[in-house]
């Protein structure tokens, strides 16, 4: 039994972590995101290869799995990082042939789900109609459409492969608070598209354990940088003549965020792995993760937030980044409300009345 | 007991609720958005005399008390303007209280009738970075020099200040250390917002952002000794009097925050239609909405027994603590839900849900913390020992 | 608006709490392990004549209203006495009246002031197994049979009946399916709970156990025609006008637990000592014991408002349903939070609060579960459409 | 990684719960609870061994470490099972040398530490003081102490083994709501003990960390059986015409059950795993364990309790038996804030205003 990362997923980690410091600094972070162009880092992201981990190295990927790609999110939330291209696009991948990964990471192009972020990503697939290969229909908030330059659109059971800078497909940004991540509606009219040979369903099923797995390592990486943030504010912060932080309710907070944050990565590595080795109860672990990791990482937010008091409620400082971040997560792919829909389902409880 | 509102109470509300609704919440969002002072509500305001609410008669008000202002305030937040309107107006609708119980006749004759037609924009400045919640660590001092006050220091989160021509100024006169009692050496001024001495910057924030917080750089900024108010060293018995007003006016806000947020959940969960249903349907749309409307109403009552207890001049301290706590406990609960009922969809900045419930998050922390709310009841409610 | 209790609920609330002060907290779990009822406590009730607290003076009580009867049960479970003390002398207080309302002048004459004065035990026979919360979905069948009924059926949860000479029984006389409306048919009694055909067996529970709960087997019990109240076919109308009152009484002793609770785990944060310091000092204790405070004033705000409206014929059931929600949620929760105060050791035998607990848990399922009221205000007062 | 029990591992559990569902069945259980005597079951747990899950087999006993111990408790918990005599002697044997081990398990002896249940195992050591080997002091609430004849006292940084039924020694038993634990306050007045060899600072540290898993282990075999009870109901009852399983807010209290108890599993299991291999960061896996799992298993109790309605209040109905011991779990071997003060101080924040 591997209690830790084993050294080569630890050197990963340092290695992209160290990466960002390098690339994703604070002021650069802020740029972007105030900026609302991500496109500089993200293109960082395809050249150097990270947009590649997950994939095999048969189709020019760097290997790893799920795990690896919870890790790597892990990085990227804890410094608020831009990452709608980055997740649409290893969400998006496994529905094309190797081939053609291949070509899509060579050429540094994002891909992504036509589904609706705010739902798990194997919902409803009867928005968008198809005629002889021409599609139309309209699908809301998708996560990184804007980013994407290609568009895997579900269709009944069945998948087309769609540029998005076809004739008939029109792409409007949608405005996150969270502005580390980008969504937009994507409204397809006759527009031409390629069936892949991928069957929608077991797909999107997938696709929807996975991202539900990532959302929750994302939380986990916010939460990670809010508590870390709230530990060095109260050690600083004086009040009433002594440091907030010897102050009982505030010790509590932090010592809750910290066992919080370690159940979580328990939680949100375990449904990595499950997911990934498609145990039997994996669905149930992924979705465990998403409901658990994430609700953690909202209350983790909402402490860090109450501990720096007024201070991090301002613009200026890095907590309004990552608590919005936190807080998308909760409802990113589906909030636990919609999971435990799936789970009554499988419980053999009635039908709804 | 008795639980009707008075005819003139009643009357109120409506009015106010009329007029606010004149500014719908697109108006709310783009002053938010573009970080602009909601000036024609605020001219809107003073033009049907709500600004003067509890100012005296004699001065050109309405000599109401704070239970009216505190239906009107509320009024204001539950019309969708939430925090933005309500702190336009809120210095002007209780916040001269010290000037009018210990101002001189001349700054009341000369000021008040201003703050109530609308004419003279005020802010108060309290608030010091390193103080924090302990008001009497403070620094920034104001030396006598013959016929006026030379005052140097730094202020911060002054609601308004980028907008105002005056303010209410808490200085030590005495230092910290020099003071017998703590509270002692605190001085009260209502003075120009002189530029030439006071270098006003905005804080950029993550929500209420139509009305500015500011950092106040005060430079040798000169005050004339007419601009005090009451004595010298009283200044913080002054800001007391009127802690609990303030508390309830806050407390009346988030509360009026937290009540459109459900009116918007309520007409979603009506609205919008997911496999042939209405949301609202589904008892998890529905129980925490309802859970919501039974805690607004409660905390409702207690503000309502707070402001009564104070307009009959009965110790209200406990009661007002609790309206902020629970008020803005439910406020943001039904901000929080109304943003889950609208999905994922309600954290974009479209929707109006999402706006709400970054005004009402601030009311958890500011102008007091729930903590400190929760400290007051455990040691002077519930006779525990001081725990911080 | 007015939030103080008149002279005469001042005078009421002290005088019964100087009662139920007779009785402490050993008594009560004395009794509750026994399995006792509580005789002296209710004998001195009766003695003090707060039994016919709300039954008309022609008929020798003191004809007050639900304000009255709401804050002596508070007193009385606020007392330590719990849901014991409340359960002894619930129905007294008010299940009375659909009779007092509906019931014959000769069942008045001789019934009532027996209950006053205590002689009259009674308890409510509605709930059915195969009905939960669906009181119409009732199957208990009373067939006329000349100037008398026969009841056939089986009822669950009858408080008290172990120790009740009379019932106020509701059956069908008409099957559901042979109602024009689900809610005709019914038909409400008043008669003696005649053992030779009613077999009351006690259901052993996890707590409140001086005061029985029993399923009753009826086998062929004859009714005389004149133990019928008001018209055959309208019971459920009758039972219907006690709901919200009821609510009100469920709330109070909801209330006066958690206060109980509260109160209790305030002197242990103050007597306990850990590491030289009492625990009270610690926020982690401290601050739930205050949010708990605020919880249960603003619930019992919203009881006074409902008891107020009731008493002032005014509609009254979105705050009787706010009311039992609130006061049970708070009371649950002071009680939870006062066992936490006590360590695990609070979730012994020996320590108060743990009865505390388990019977406040009880209020949030029975009479009616914290879910159904959800669904009240959800349907009924958001608007929203049913979702059962 | 291994992501699911290994085989041997799931015979053992596959075997102990069939000897149980023969040994311990649901009137047996009654019996030994309502009588308040659990000496007949505890004899069989002797007798069969099943006490010496998780010692050597050089010491005498069945081998396995800490994951076994928790998959034992946690079918105890899920029949509500008298556990105190196993569950403090699984504690305390460690205290004692292999061969003083081998003769207690031969002898069908039980042993406990004797330290507040309240509270984390290595808190204050005071209590006892220790004068030429003969021992003075009293302890509250020391779970098992009534059916242990072994007496592990710690004495500052010494242990101190006392017989029970020594000259001197007071067991005076304690009434917990939750009957299928027991707990004692134990005086010693001048009672006679021998000092053991094991430091008892090590020794206590241990020890917290594995009462906190094993406390984890039993609410989480009490949730299992709340929620499987939870679930049955709803498909039988009807309310308004429909299964009560078929309204929303069942079904996602039912979900959300599972979804607890299938994070509560990881997190127990994992911490079991940490905490016998002596990982870094233990203590918080064992300390997110026991807050989390406990409070996950209270929420779960009160859930299944709401979804039965009444019929859950009554005696009769096994709901309360479980219901009980899931909530003394929570504060068994402290509560979460107790753990959180101790991963305060960790954190580097202030000590106590």
């Amino acid at each position: 039994m591997r209690w830790a990362l084993d050294p080569e997923q630890e050197m990963f980690v340092e290695a992209f972590a160290g990466w960002l410091e390098r690339c994703a600094s604070p002021a650069s972070v802020r740029r972007w995101l105030d900026g609302a162009d991500p496109s500089e880092f993200e293109g960082l992201l395809a050249a150097e290869g990270w947009i590649a981990v997950g994939v095999d190295e048969a189709a020019g990927g760097q290997g790893g799995g799920l795990l690896e790609l919870a890790l790597t999110i892990e990085q990227l939330a804890r410094r608020a990082a831009p990452s709608s291209a980055w997740l649409a696009t290893v969400l998006a991948l496994p529905a094309l042939g190797e081939e053609m990964i291949e070509t899509v990471l060579a050429e540094g192009r994002f891909a992504a789900i036509v589904a609706s972020a705010n739902d798990p990503l194997d919902g409803d697939t009867s928005a968008v109609a198809a005629s002889d290969g021409a599609l139309t229909g309209t699908v809301e908030l998708v996560l990184g459409a804007d980013r994407a330059h290609l568009l895997v659109v579900p269709v009944g059971s069945d998948l087309y492969l769609v540029e998005s800078s076809a004739k008939g497909v029109t792409v409007s940004p949608r405005e996150l608070l969270d502005r580390s991540r980008t969504a937009a509606n994507v409204t397809l009219a006759d527009a031409s598209g390629d069936r892949l040979a991928r069957d929608a369903t077991s797909f999107l099923r997938a696709a929807s354990l996975r991202a539900a797995v990532l959302a929750a390592a994302d939380s986990l990486g916010a939460a990670t940088r809010l508590r870390e943030l709230a530990v060095e504010y109260s050690t600083q912060r004086t009040q009433f003549g002594a440091p907030i932080g010897s102050f009982q309710a505030m010790k509590h907070a932090a010592a809750t965020m910290l066992v919080n944050e370690e159940a979580s990565r328990s939680l949100a590595y375990y449904a990595a792995e499950s997911v990934e080795n498609e145990l039997p109860e994996a669905h149930l672990h992924a979705a465990a993760a998403k409901a658990q990791v994430a609700q953690a990482g909202s209350d983790t937010a909402e402490s860090s937030l109450t501990m720096h008091g007024a201070i991090g409620y301002t613009w200026e400082h890095d907590l309004q980044l990552l608590y919005k971040r936190a807080k998308l997560d909760v409802s990113l792919f589906g909030a636990p409300a919609r999971w435990n829909e799936r789970i009554a389902d499988d419980l053999g409880l009635a039908p709804d009345n | 007991m008795d639980f009707e509102l008075s005819e003139d109470q009643t009357l109120i509300r409506d009015a106010v609720t009329e007029v606010a609704a004149r500014f719908d919440d697109e108006y709310w969002m783009n002053k938010d958005l573009d970080h602009e002072f909601p000036t024609e509500f605020y001219n809107a305001m003073a033009e049907g005399g709500w600004l003067g609410i509890t100012t005296p008669e004699e001065f050109g008000g309405h000599g109401f008390g704070i239970t009216e202002a505190s239906i009107l305030i509320q009024a204001v937040a539950e019309s969708g303007g939430g925090m933005n309107a309500a702190s336009s107006i809120h210095l002007s609708i209780f916040g001269m209280h010290p000037v009018i119980v210990h101002g001189s006749h001349e700054m009341k004759t000369r000021d008040l009738p201003r703050i109530v037609n609308g004419d003279l924009h005020v802010c108060f400045g309290v608030t010091e970075p390193e103080a924090g919640l302990d008001t009497t660590r403070i620094t920034t001092f104001a030396k006598r020099d013959g016929d006026h006050y030379v005052v140097n220091g730094k202020k911060v989160w002054i609601s308004k200040a980028m907008e105002s021509e005056k303010i209410l100024l808490l200085t030590r006169t005495a230092k910290f250390e020099d003071s017998p009692k703590k509270t002692d050496g605190l001085t009260l001024f209502f003075t120009n917002l002189n530029r030439d001495s006071v270098d006003v910057r905005p804080i950029k924030k993550m929500g209420r952002n139509a009305v500015s917080s500011n950092e106040l750089f005060i430079d040798d900024l000169h005050i004339p000794v007419e601009d005090r108010i009451g004595e010298e060293g009283k200044g913080f018995k002054y800001i007391l009097d009127g802690l609990n007003p303030e508390r309830m006016l806050v407390a009346a806000e988030a509360l009026g925050l937290g009540r459109a947020a459900l009116r918007r959940a309520v007409q979603y969960g009506k609205d919008r239609h997911v496999f042939g249903r209405p949301i609202g349907m589904n008892q998890g749309i529905q129980f925490p909405l309802a859970e919501s409307l039974a805690r607004l109403d409660a905390a409702e009552l207690m503000l309502r027994k707070a402001t009564w207890l104070y307009d009959n001049g009965l110790p209200c301290a406990k009661e007002a603590n609790m309206a902020k706590y629970l008020c803005a406990d439910a406020g943001f609960e039904a901000a929080d839900r109304a943003l889950q009922t609208h999905g994922g969809m309600g954290y974009s900045e479209e929707y109006h849900v999402a706006r709400y419930f970054r005004e009402s998050r601030l009311l958890r922390i500011a102008p007091l913390s729930q903590e400190m709310v929760l400290n007051y009841i455990g040691e002077h409610v519930l006779g525990l020992p001081r725990s911080y």
